[in-house]
Order: C-alpha cells, then sequence, then structure tokens
C-alpha cells in the first residue's frame, strides 16, 4: 500500500515525467491526426466545395482567435521562467492571464459557433446552406475539428486552474515545479493544434 | 534543467515573431489566390509551431530521446496522410 | 521480505494497490473474465453452425454473438492480456526496477479498463451489437438497430486504458532499467513489450477519434462518411484499419517475446541472432503501420494502394519468417527440456508459421479477391491470435507462475492440456481454411448444404478446445492454493525477475541489481 | 498434384473453375501451398531433428558452432525477401488483370444493385432479375455494382471473384465465364440481418439457351410462377417475402419497423404530426417512397423501392396489405402507434 516511488532521483523522476508527457503528445497528434486524414482526403475530393464551405466561415473570428492563444501561450511561457526565479505571485499572475486568454478564445468560439447556428450552418440542426452538398463535409469537419479544439482547451482550463491552486498553496519553488512544466507542455501543444486549424479551415483559396 | 532559464526578453521575441507569421499568412489572403497559396500558408504554420516547440516548449535544452518522441507523432502522421492518399490519388487510374 | 501477496488481504489493500504485481493479477481476473464471455458466445457460435440452417438461434442473435465474441476478444482479451498481466508483472522485475514509471497511472488504466469493460457488458446484456467488431459504415452509423453507441463507448475508454500502459511501459523501459542493463542486454520480452508499447502510443488514438466520427454520425444523422455528402465509407476502413492492422501487432509481439524466453531456457542456450531478433521486433511494430490497405483489396480502393500495400505487406512478413528461423535455430545444440512451457513455445512456432504462411496467401493480390472475407481469413487470424497469442500467453503463464503464485503447477497434466489444446485447435480452425477456399463468408449465420462435413469437424474440435482451455483453469487454480512450493528459481533461468524470491517480494529486490553481462548467459554445455 | 493429394482433387472438384481467371488465381494458390509446404516440412523436420537429438538426456556434441551468425541471417533474409517478391508479382499481374474491365463495346453490361437482402440484377434492355443472373459462356461481362443502403459484396466463388458494392459510388467488376451451370452468388461483406440469406444464382447458359431464355422463356417463367398463384393476395404474400418486406414488418420482426396487419383503412400519425388515412394511395406511395411520409415514432430507414418493384407487383402487394386483417379475438391493431 505504501506509495514508495519506483525512481533512484529527483532527476530521474523529472526526466521520466518529461517523457511520459512528450509521448501525450505523439498521441495527441495522431488523435488530431485522424481528423487531419479525413480533411486532406476530402480537400483533394472535393476542392471547390471546400472553398466555398471555408468562405463561409469568419475570417476575423479565425485570426483574432490564433493571436489571442499565441499570447497565452506566451504569459505560460513567461510563467514558466518565473517560477524557475521563484517568483511565485508573478506565476499565479501569468497563470491567470493565460487562463483568461483561453476563456476569450472560447468566448470568441461560441460566439462564432452561435453566428454559424443563425446562419443555418450548423449540421445535424439546422444545416440549410445553398452549395454543393459536399460543403456539408467541410462544415462537418469545422465543427468537429474546433469542437474537439475546443475540449482540450477545457481540459487544460481544468489543469490551469489547479496548478493556481497549488501555487496558492505555495507547492512551487524553482526547485519543484514540474506540474507547471507538464501543463505548460500541454497548453502549448493545443496552441499548435490551433495554428494548423487557421489556415486549414479559415484560408482556403477559391481557385477557378 | 532549471539552471538555464530562457531570458523573458527571448520569449517576448519569440511571440513577436508569431505575431509577425500570423501578420503574414492573413495578408497572404488579400493576394490574388494560386496554387502556392495553400503550401504558404502550411509552411508559416509549421513555422510556427516549430518556434513554440523550440522556444515555448523549450525542446532545444532537451535530450536528443525527447526530440526524437517530438517527431515520432508528426512522422507517424505523414505516413498515415501519405500512404491514405495513395488511395485516394490514384482513384480512377487505369488499371 | 514479505512477499506482494502476503502484503495486504483486505479488499482495499487491493483495489487501491499501486504495486504492478497485483495490478498484474486485477487484470489477470478481469481479462480471464472477459475470455470466457468471449469463448461462450463462440461455443454458442460453434454449436448453430454445426446443422447449414439457423436453428440454435435466430438471426439476429448470431450477428450479435459473433459482434460479441470479435469486440470483447479484441479489445478486452487479446490487446491487454500480455502486456497488462505478463507485461505488468513481469516488466518492471525483469529490469531490475521497483516499480513501472507511474503507478498510479497504472492503477488508474485498470480502472479505466474496467469502465469501458462495463459500458460493453451493458451493451451486451441489454440487447447486443450487431456490426461485427469492424463497425463498418453505414451499417453502423445508420443501419444498425442495435447498442452501437454504448459499444463503442465502451472501446473508446478502454482505449485511454491500452495508451496510459503504453506510455507507461515506454517510460519505465526508458527510464527504470538497472544500472548495466543497456538496450541490447534486454530480454527480448522487454523489447517485445516496448514495441507493443509504442503501437499503442501511436495507433489507439485514431481508433478512438475513428469511434467519435461513427458516433457523431450515428448521434446526428450527419457525418463525415456519409455518402449522401458525397462522404467516403471507405474512409471509414482507411480510419479503422490504421488503427486495427497494428493491433494485430499488439495482439502478437508481446507473444513472439514470450516465446523467445521460453526457448532459450528450455533449450538452456542463448537465443541465435539475439540482436537480429530485437531489431525485428522494432520492425514488425514499425512495418505494421504501413500495411493496413490489405484490408480492402476488394473494397474498391484504388488499383495503386492495392500494389503498394501488399508489396509492404510481404515486406512485414520478411522479420516474422526471420523470427521463426532464429527460434528453431536457437535449439540447435541445445540441451532440451520438455516443459509444459516449451511445449505451448513450440505450438506458437507450428501454428505462428501455419498462420504467418496463410497470411503471406492473402497479402498476394489476386488470391486475396477469391479468400477475402471468407472462412480462409476467419481460419488465418485465428491461427495467429489465438494460435499464437493464446499459446504464448499459456506458455509465459505456466513459466512465470511460480514468480506469481509462489508454487509449481502439476506437470503432467499441465502437458497433457498443452497437448489437447493444440490438437482442438488445429481440428477446430484448420477445416476452415479448406472451408474458405471453397468459398464460404465468414459471418454467415445459415450456409449451403455442401460446407457441413467441414464445418462439423470445426465444431468437434471447438469441443475439444474447451476442455483445453479449462484444464489450466483448474489446476492453476488448485496449485495457487495447494501446489507444492517454487523457491526463487525453479527452472534455472537467467533474468532478473529469477534473482529474486517467488512470489516476487513487495518491493522487487533487496537491493537494485547490476548487470554486467549479455542476456540469456546460460553456462556452456 | 491431384494425384499426391487426394483430398485437394476433390476440393478442386467441388469448386469448379468457371471463369477465365480462376485457373490463374488458382494457379497462384498452388504456388503458394507447395511452397508453404515445402518450408512447413524443412521447418518441422528440423525441428524434430533438434529436439529429439538435443534432447536433454542425449550425450552428444554441444560445443557452441562457430559460424557467423549474421551470415546465416542474411541468408535468409534475402532468400525470404527474394521469394515474396516472385509472390508479389505474381499475385499483382493477375490482380492488374482482374481490375482491368473491358471497354463497354467488348462485354455484355449488367447493373447489379445490393440492397437488404437481395440482388437486383438490370440488363441493358430492360430485363430485369432478382437473385439471378443469366449470362452468356464465354462472353466477357462488366458489372456496374451500386449498393442502396449499406456495404455489400459480390462473391462467385466459381469465379474467384468478390468486389465490394459501396453506396454512393458504382464500381466496376468483370468476369468472362468458361463453364456453363449454375453457380452460387455470395454476399461476402457482412450487411446486416438476413446476411447470409443474400444469395443468388449466376446462370451461365450456352449460346442455344441463352437465346431461348432471351426470347421469351424468362417471361413465360415469371408469368408461371405468377400463375401459379390463383389470386393476387397470394401472390403479394410470395411478393412481400421475396422482396424482403417481410423481414422488417412482420409483427415479430426484429426490426423496428410499423407492423402492417390490419393497416388498411386506418388513421395514420406522421412523424410531421399530420394524420393520413392508409388508402391505396398511401400505400403505393409508401412502397415506392417510404421516407416522404414516415409513421411518427419511427426513424426512415426502408429504402426507396421506386423503380425496383414493378407496377403490377405493387398492385400485388396492395391486395395482400389489404387482405392482412388481425386474427378475430387479437389486439387492437399495432399500425397507428
Amino acid at each position: 500500500m505504501a506509495a514508495t516511488t519506483p525512481f533512484r532521483s529527483a532527476t530521474q523522476r523529472e526526466s521520466a515525467n518529461q517523457l511520459g508527457l512528450w509521448t501525450l503528445i505523439a498521441t495527441e497528434v495522431l488523435f488530431f491526426g485522424g481528423l487531419f486524414t479525413a480533411y486532406v482526403v476530402y480537400r483533394f475530393t472535393y476542392p471547390a466545395a471546400f472553398a466555398a464551405g471555408s468562405h463561409r466561415l469568419e475570417f476575423w473570428y479565425g485570426t483574432i482567435n490564433t493571436a489571442v492563444l499565441l499570447t497565452s501561450s506566451l504569459c505560460m511561457a513567461v510563467g514558466d521562467v518565473m517560477i524557475k526565479h521563484d517568483r511565485r505571485r508573478a506565476l499565479q499572475l501569468c497563470l491567470l492571464a493565460t487562463a483568461l486568454l483561453g476563456l476569450l478564445f472560447l468566448g470568441i468560439k461560441f460566439s462564432e459557433y452561435y453566428h454559424m447556428y443563425r446562419e443555418q450552418l450548423v449540421p445535424g440542426i439546422n444545416y440549410r446552406a445553398e452549395g454543393p452538398p459536399q460543403m456539408q463535409l467541410f462544415i462537418l469537419l469545422y465543427f468537429i475539428m474546433t469542437g474537439l479544439h475546443a475540449l482540450h482547451m477545457l481540459i487544460g482550463l481544468g489543469a490551469l486552474t489547479w496548478l493556481g491552486w497549488l501555487n496558492h498553496r505555495g507547492r512551487f519553488s524553482s526547485t519543484g515545479h514540474q506540474p507547471v512544466v507538464m501543463v505548460g507542455l500541454y497548453w502549448h501543444f493545443i496552441d499548435c493544434v490551433w495554428v494548423f486549424l487557421y489556415p486549414l479551415l479559415y484560408l482556403i483559396p477559391h481557385l477557378t | 534543467m532549471t539552471a538555464n532559464a530562457p531570458p523573458v526578453l527571448r520569449l517576448v521575441g519569440v511571440y513577436l515573431a508569431l505575431l509577425t507569421l500570423l501578420a503574414l499568412t492573413a495578408t497572404a489572403t488579400l493576394l490574388p489566390p494560386g496554387a502556392w497559396s495553400t503550401p504558404i500558408s502550411l509552411g508559416i504554420a509549421t513555422a510556427k509551431t516549430a518556434l513554440i516547440f523550440v522556444w515555448f516548449m523549450r525542446l532545444r535544452d532537451r535530450p536528443g530521446l525527447v526530440r526524437l518522441f517530438a517527431l515520432a507523432g508528426f512522422f507517424w502522421l505523414a505516413i498515415f496522410i501519405g500512404l491514405a492518399l495513395t488511395d485516394f490519388l490514384t482513384r480512377g487510374w487505369p488499371a | 521480505m514479505t512477499s506482494y501477496l502476503a502484503a495486504g488481504s483486505s479488499v482495499r489493500s487491493w483495489l487501491c494497490t499501486l504495486d504492478h504485481k497485483r495490478i498484474a493479477v486485477l487484470y489477470l481476473f478481469t481479462v480471464t473474465f472477459f475470455f470466457l464471455i468471449g469463448a461462450t458466445a463462440a461455443v454458442l457460435m460453434r454449436w448453430e453452425l454445426l446443422t447449414p440452417a439457423g436453428n440454435l438461434v435466430t438471426s439476429d442473435t448470431y450477428n450479435r454473438l459473433f459482434t460479441l465474441h470479435g469486440v470483447i476478444m479484441v479489445w478486452f482479451f487479446l490487446i491487454p492480456v500480455v502486456p497488462t498481466v505478463l507485461g505488468n508483472f513481469i516488466l518492471p522485475l525483469a529490469i531490475g526496477a521497483r516499480d513501472v514509471a507511474f503507478p498510479r497511472l497504472n492503477l488508474a488504466s485498470w480502472y479505466i479498463f474496467v469502465s469501458g469493460g462495463l459500458l460493453a457488458l451493458y451493451a451486451i446484456v441489454f440487447g447486443g451489437v450487431d456490426t461485427g467488431w469492424t463497425f463498418y459504415t453505414p451499417y453502423s452509423s445508420t443501419y444498425s438497430n442495435s447498442h452501437v453507441m454504448v459499444m463503442a463507448a465502451g472501446i473508446f475508454v478502454a482505449g485511454f486504458a491500452s495508451i496510459a500502459t503504453g506510455i507507461n511501459f515506454i517510460v519505465t523501459v526508458h527510464k527504470l532499467r538497472a544500472p548495466g542493463l543497456t538496450w541490447f542486454r534486454l530480454p527480448l520480452f522487454v523489447w517485445s513489450i516496448y514495441a507493443t508499447s509504442i503501437i499503442m502510443v501511436l495507433a489507439t488514438p485514431v481508433l478512438a477519434i475513428t469511434l467519435v466520427l461513427m458516433m457523431l454520425e450515428r448521434g446526428f444523422g450527419v457525418g463525415i462518411f456519409d455518402p449522401h455528402l458525397g462522404g467516403d465509407p471507405l474512409l471509414f476502413q482507411h480510419l479503422f484499419w490504421f488503427y486495427s492492422h497494428p493491433a494485430v501487432y499488439i495482439m502478437i509481439l508481446p507473444g513472439m517475446g514470450v516465446v523467445s524466453e521460453l526457448v532459450t531456457c528450455f533449450a538452456r542456450k542463448r537465443i541465435f541472432g539475439y540482436k537480429v531478433m530485437a531489431v525485428s521486433i522494432l520492425s514488425i511494430a514499425g512495418l505494421g503501420f504501413l500495411v493496413w490497405g490489405h484490408h480492402m483489396f476488394v473494397s474498391s480502393q484504388s488499383v495503386y494502394a492495392g500494389l503498394v500495400f501488399s508489396l509492404l505487406s510481404f515486406m512485414v512478413s520478411v522479420p516474422s519468417a526471420i523470427k521463426v528461423f532464429n527460434w528453431i535455430a536457437t535449439l540447435h545444440r541445445g540441451s532440451i527440456t520438455f516443459a509444459t512451457p516449451l511445449l505451448y513455445a513450440l505450438g506458437f512456432i507450428a501454428l505462428f508459421t501455419i498462420g504467418g504462411l496463410t497470411g503471406v496467401c492473402l497479402a498476394t493480390l489476386a488470391v486475396d479477391v477469391h479468400l477475402h472475407d471468407t472462412y480462409f481469413v476467419v481460419a488465418h487470424f485465428h491461427y495467429i491470435m489465438v494460435g499464437g497469442m493464446v499459446m504464448a500467453y499459456l506458455g509465459g503463464m505456466h513459466y512465470w507462475w511460480p514468480k506469481i503464485s509462489g508454487r509449481l503447477y502439476p506437470e503432467r497434466l499441465a502437458r497433457a492440456a498443452a497437448v489437447i489444446i493444440f490438437l482442438g485447435f488445429n481440428l477446430t480452425f484448420f477445416p476452415q481454411f479448406i472451408l474458405g477456399y471453397l468459398g464460404m463468408p465468414r459471418r454467415f449465420h445459415t450456409y449451403p448444404q455442401e460446407f457441413h462435413t467441414l464445418n462439423v469437424i470445426s465444431t468437434c474440435g471447438a469441443a475439444v478446445l474447451g476442455v483445453g482451455y479449462l484444464l489450466p483453469l483448474v489446476y492453476l487454480t488448485w496449485s495457487f492454493f495447494r501446489g507444492p512450493r517454487a523457491g526463487p528459481n525453479p527452472w534455472n533461468a537467467t533474468g532478473l525477475e529469477w534473482q529474486t524470491d517467488s512470489p516476487a517480494p513487495e518491493h522487487n529486490f533487496r537491493e537494485t541489481p547490476v548487470v554486467t553481462g549479455p542476456p540469456y548467459d546460460y553456462p556452456p554445455l | 498434384m491431384m494425384r499426391l493429394f487426394p483430398q485437394f482433387a476433390t476440393l478442386t472438384e467441388r469448386l469448379p473453375e468457371a471463369s477465365s481467371f480462376a485457373p490463374r488465381v488458382d494457379g497462384i494458390f498452388t504456388g503458394l501451398l507447395i511452397a508453404s509446404a515445402v518450408v512447413i516440412v524443412i521447418l518441422t523436420a528440423l525441428t524434430l531433428t533438434f529436439l529429439i537429438r538435443y534432447r536433454r538426456e542425449a550425450k552428444v556434441n554441444r560445443s557452441a558452432v562457430r559460424i557467423a551468425t549474421w551470415k546465416l541471417e542474411t541468408a535468409w533474409t534475402a532468400g525470404t525477401t527474394l521469394v515474396f517478391l516472385v509472390f508479389f508479382f505474381w499475385g499483382a499481374s493477375v490482380y492488374l488483370d482482374i481490375k482491368r474491365v473491358p471497354a463497354a463495346g467488348d462485354a455484355d453490361e449488367i447493373n447489379v444493385v445490393g440492397r437488404q437482402w437481395m440482388w437486383d440484377i438490370r440488363h441493358p434492355d430492360g430485363r430485369r432479375e432478382f437473385n439471378t443472373m443469366h449470362v452468356l459462356v464465354n462472353r466477357p461481362v462488366r458489372l456496374l455494382l451500386s449498393a442502396e443502403d449499406v456495404i455489400h459484396s459480390f462473391f462467385v466463388p466459381a469465379f474467384r471473384l468478390k468486389q465490394d458494392l459501396v453506396p454512393g459510388k458504382t464500381v466496376d467488376a468483370w468476369f468472362k465465364p468458361t463453364r456453363t451451370g449454375v453457380y452460387t452468388l455470395f454476399c461476402a461483406q457482412y450487411c446486416g440481418t438476413e446476411h447470409s440469406a443474400m444469395l443468388g444464382r449466376i446462370i451461365v447458359q450456352s449460346p442455344a439457351d441463352y437465346a431461348a431464355w432471351l426470347a421469351g422463356d424468362w417471361k413465360a417463367a415469371a408469368a408461371a410462377a405468377r400463375n401459379t398463384d390463383h389470386d393476387l393476395r397470394s401472390s403479394g404474400r410470395r411478393l412481400f417475402q421475396q422482396f424482403g418486406c417481410s423481414v422488417c414488418h412482420d409483427p415479430d420482426a426484429f426490426v423496428h419497423a410499423p407492423s402492417l396487419v390490419g393497416i388498411y383503412g386506418q388513421r395514420v400519425r406522421l412523424s410531421d404530426g399530420t394524420f393520413v388515412r392508409a388508402d391505396d394511395q398511401y400505400l403505393h406511395d409508401s412502397i415506392l417512397h417510404a421516407s416522404r411520409q414516415v409513421v411518427a415514432g419511427y426513424v426512415p430507414m426502408m429504402p426507396s423501392y421506386d423503380g425496383v418493384i414493378p407496377e403490377p407487383d405493387v398492385l400485388e402487394l396492395i391486395s395482400y396489405l389489404k387482405s392482412i386483417t388481425p386474427a378475430p379475438p387479437a389486439a387492437p391493431p399495432a399500425a397507428s402507434p
């Protein structure tokens, strides 16, 4: 029953955690990868319908959201540096900023969803768009990919809250802040997913 | 690994580079669309991801093994997409 | 030192344990339970197929039976069985570690697995699923009137257990090897578990997303595989097999690792071509990702994709063939005792060879056009999965039983069981090769008269096989309570796990062992 | 070969080689079997020799052999790879021929539609067959395969031919029958409840027989079949089963479809909340375009039978539906949920 550590040293534990999290990221790449594969296949098959679908999306929603997410990543990275210098308060501020920007991202995302609902563009609920039938495949992929991304953001926000609580209780120091590094890696990775979703969904050129 | 934390200023620099890339890819949509539009926007996305991986996720300071694992997922995804396309891109070719 | 079994006897001490050995035992009970469910379905199916007409159960029931059999056996028995039972128990011992890298994650994976299993059981009890374990759309997403959602959710959840186990083992092998235990000193079992974990981590997420897409399509009545929107049901198949073909290697690679241990131990010899064996394990894992399209030669996939996937499928057979040659070469100039584990290992080699050779038939394009989706395929993958993996699992279970239970099993009975299983297996599945060649499609509730005789033989074989499987269940249980004490190393085997007590102590080793030599370093004869 | 393996000989007798590529597929398969047999014999002989010779009790030389392991490993890796490559090319060349469908002019074209759980076969001249396909011997046939609901697979073992039918696309395939006779057509891709009953026959005829069939036998046969039923109702009952209606609509069927017992004349509530009377027109439309008026509480899953069930047959079906009323003391009709 006694929870004994399998590790022989703290360094060993740290590098094991790192490796574990990077393995998780590889898993996540393949998790989103299934969707990216579906996207690539259909985009090659129905280029015109995808371009038409892309033009139904609001360019500025996507662009602003990219900027928001990049900024939140910066805050997270700075927070990581702060705790390495034992600055807990600064870390707390960074975590707060990261989380608020994450929330802002989700807010923009959901207002975009609502906008599409008003435009009758939600498959399975009120899809009534003019255009080629395959355009609905694009819109479906849009909802599934961004929805899954938003779900990961929610998990990330939960993790940030947990970090904030731990930090509040003074659990982190320059020598012990593994959770900050772990959550940071996860948060940056979700950012990267969005970095690819942005051009794939919003920036399809209209070729004639 | 706690020893060499990167200066905050460098992170801000990376952030500005990321924003520049974003501005670049957003402005590119104003240009007349062409066959190169998508490769360019995906190239920029790759560059952004590389910046995030190397600086924000500090892949630079990690041992080779971790770098290998970081790339493994993308490598496998490339295999997946590539081999799936051997089917979808060659449909309808004569036998 | 207290053994891990004596470290506590309360329910809590088991259900909240962080000890990899106890978690292995929890998994042992769970997968055995699922095996019995899957086997019951198989018995009912073979019973139904005793006559050409469908007179035992209705078509709908039969379709639910083979789906149940497939889903349970693949995801709740074959995939977890060796990694989570033998892997969990032996891996840390074999690398001289105190536990796996993330003990809490290990326990969590068992709970996740059980949750997935409960969902699957719910789907079965409340009406079953009739899609086949492959869940092909649009049948699963639109036309099936059964509990597809719950079952798919169960598999989805169980997938996370697989991923958790995979991450845990990868990190364990990288970070927790004993001092001196370099990569090329690792036992091949460790190599095989490592390679398996890589597949689990990189393939399982694709299954997860595929099931999500299918469930969304079913739930909202609109989805990306829907032909009415221009969606392509073949895309589902690509996504599904990108996981499910590598999953075949999740099911066989650990078996290969186990057999390498058994052959060396009972031939008292180093394995022939150790490095080649290790490298071929890795290359099977890698190449295994490149061949999924061979499940789609007649699906209307492009001819060129067919050519590419056929060629790659032949290539993945090469390292498998090399392994067989090396096992046999290991016997040369050995000192062979015909202990039960070796009998299982020999059975594995024979059945795996037949399974592999018939796999080559199926990789051959024109022949696959005829054989695809017939009983030939059914026989082929049972030779690999049951003839291969289950034989290896039973062999490994006997081999490490002293380490798990501290006891010996009745040797004569165990040998008899191994022989009965081998004969029963062949009697069951060999006729199915012929049935398949004659054109009997799989998943058939009723069949034309001409296939009758061979089906009767197959069902008789299944009865023998069933008896064979019950025997170890009975005598191993007996041995756990009454068997003679084993001692730390009853087989005089090499390997770190044999350098500690039986049953293994709570913290594995008194002090961290130091490794100085290659694996399988049996003294010269 | 046959003398060596008498069992195998009877197998080829049981599965005739009835298409142009059947002997070629069998050729590769035989090659694979011989190669496999050689491998198995060698491996078994080696294993048994080692097992007996080096058993523990035996007093033999066990000193390690001084050989370069890598030479052996390279040898058998290269050998295996070479043999595999031979079979890859052999299999691929025949596969390409199976996939190289002759041009429209060089073959008879037949449309095949797979539907749960029947084969709907249409010849270009309007002839229509269910679960039976008449073809001329030694004349290539080009199949245009499509599926209406789920994936099916067109599998004729005697032709060594199999091709999936995928909803949403038309796939082509071909064969050239080389022997007259009747051959079983299976559905090889699992397609639901009656998958194993989705059988058909390919009837390969000599030119004379085929001409006779073409000249009118098929009409006469169809008429004869119809005339054996003396009234519309009983032939309607037969059609009810032939078209697979009974699979879903029988009261004890598992599929969740409205029971049709006593349906005629009832008021039926539709899923959009309106009511209609189940008159002849309603029944007619519901058979042909089921999804237009869905009964409340049911999923629109019935396929469209428009162009599938000929008009006279629809009328017979309606007569049958009118005739089925609940048994006298029966429960109230289940038709309107």
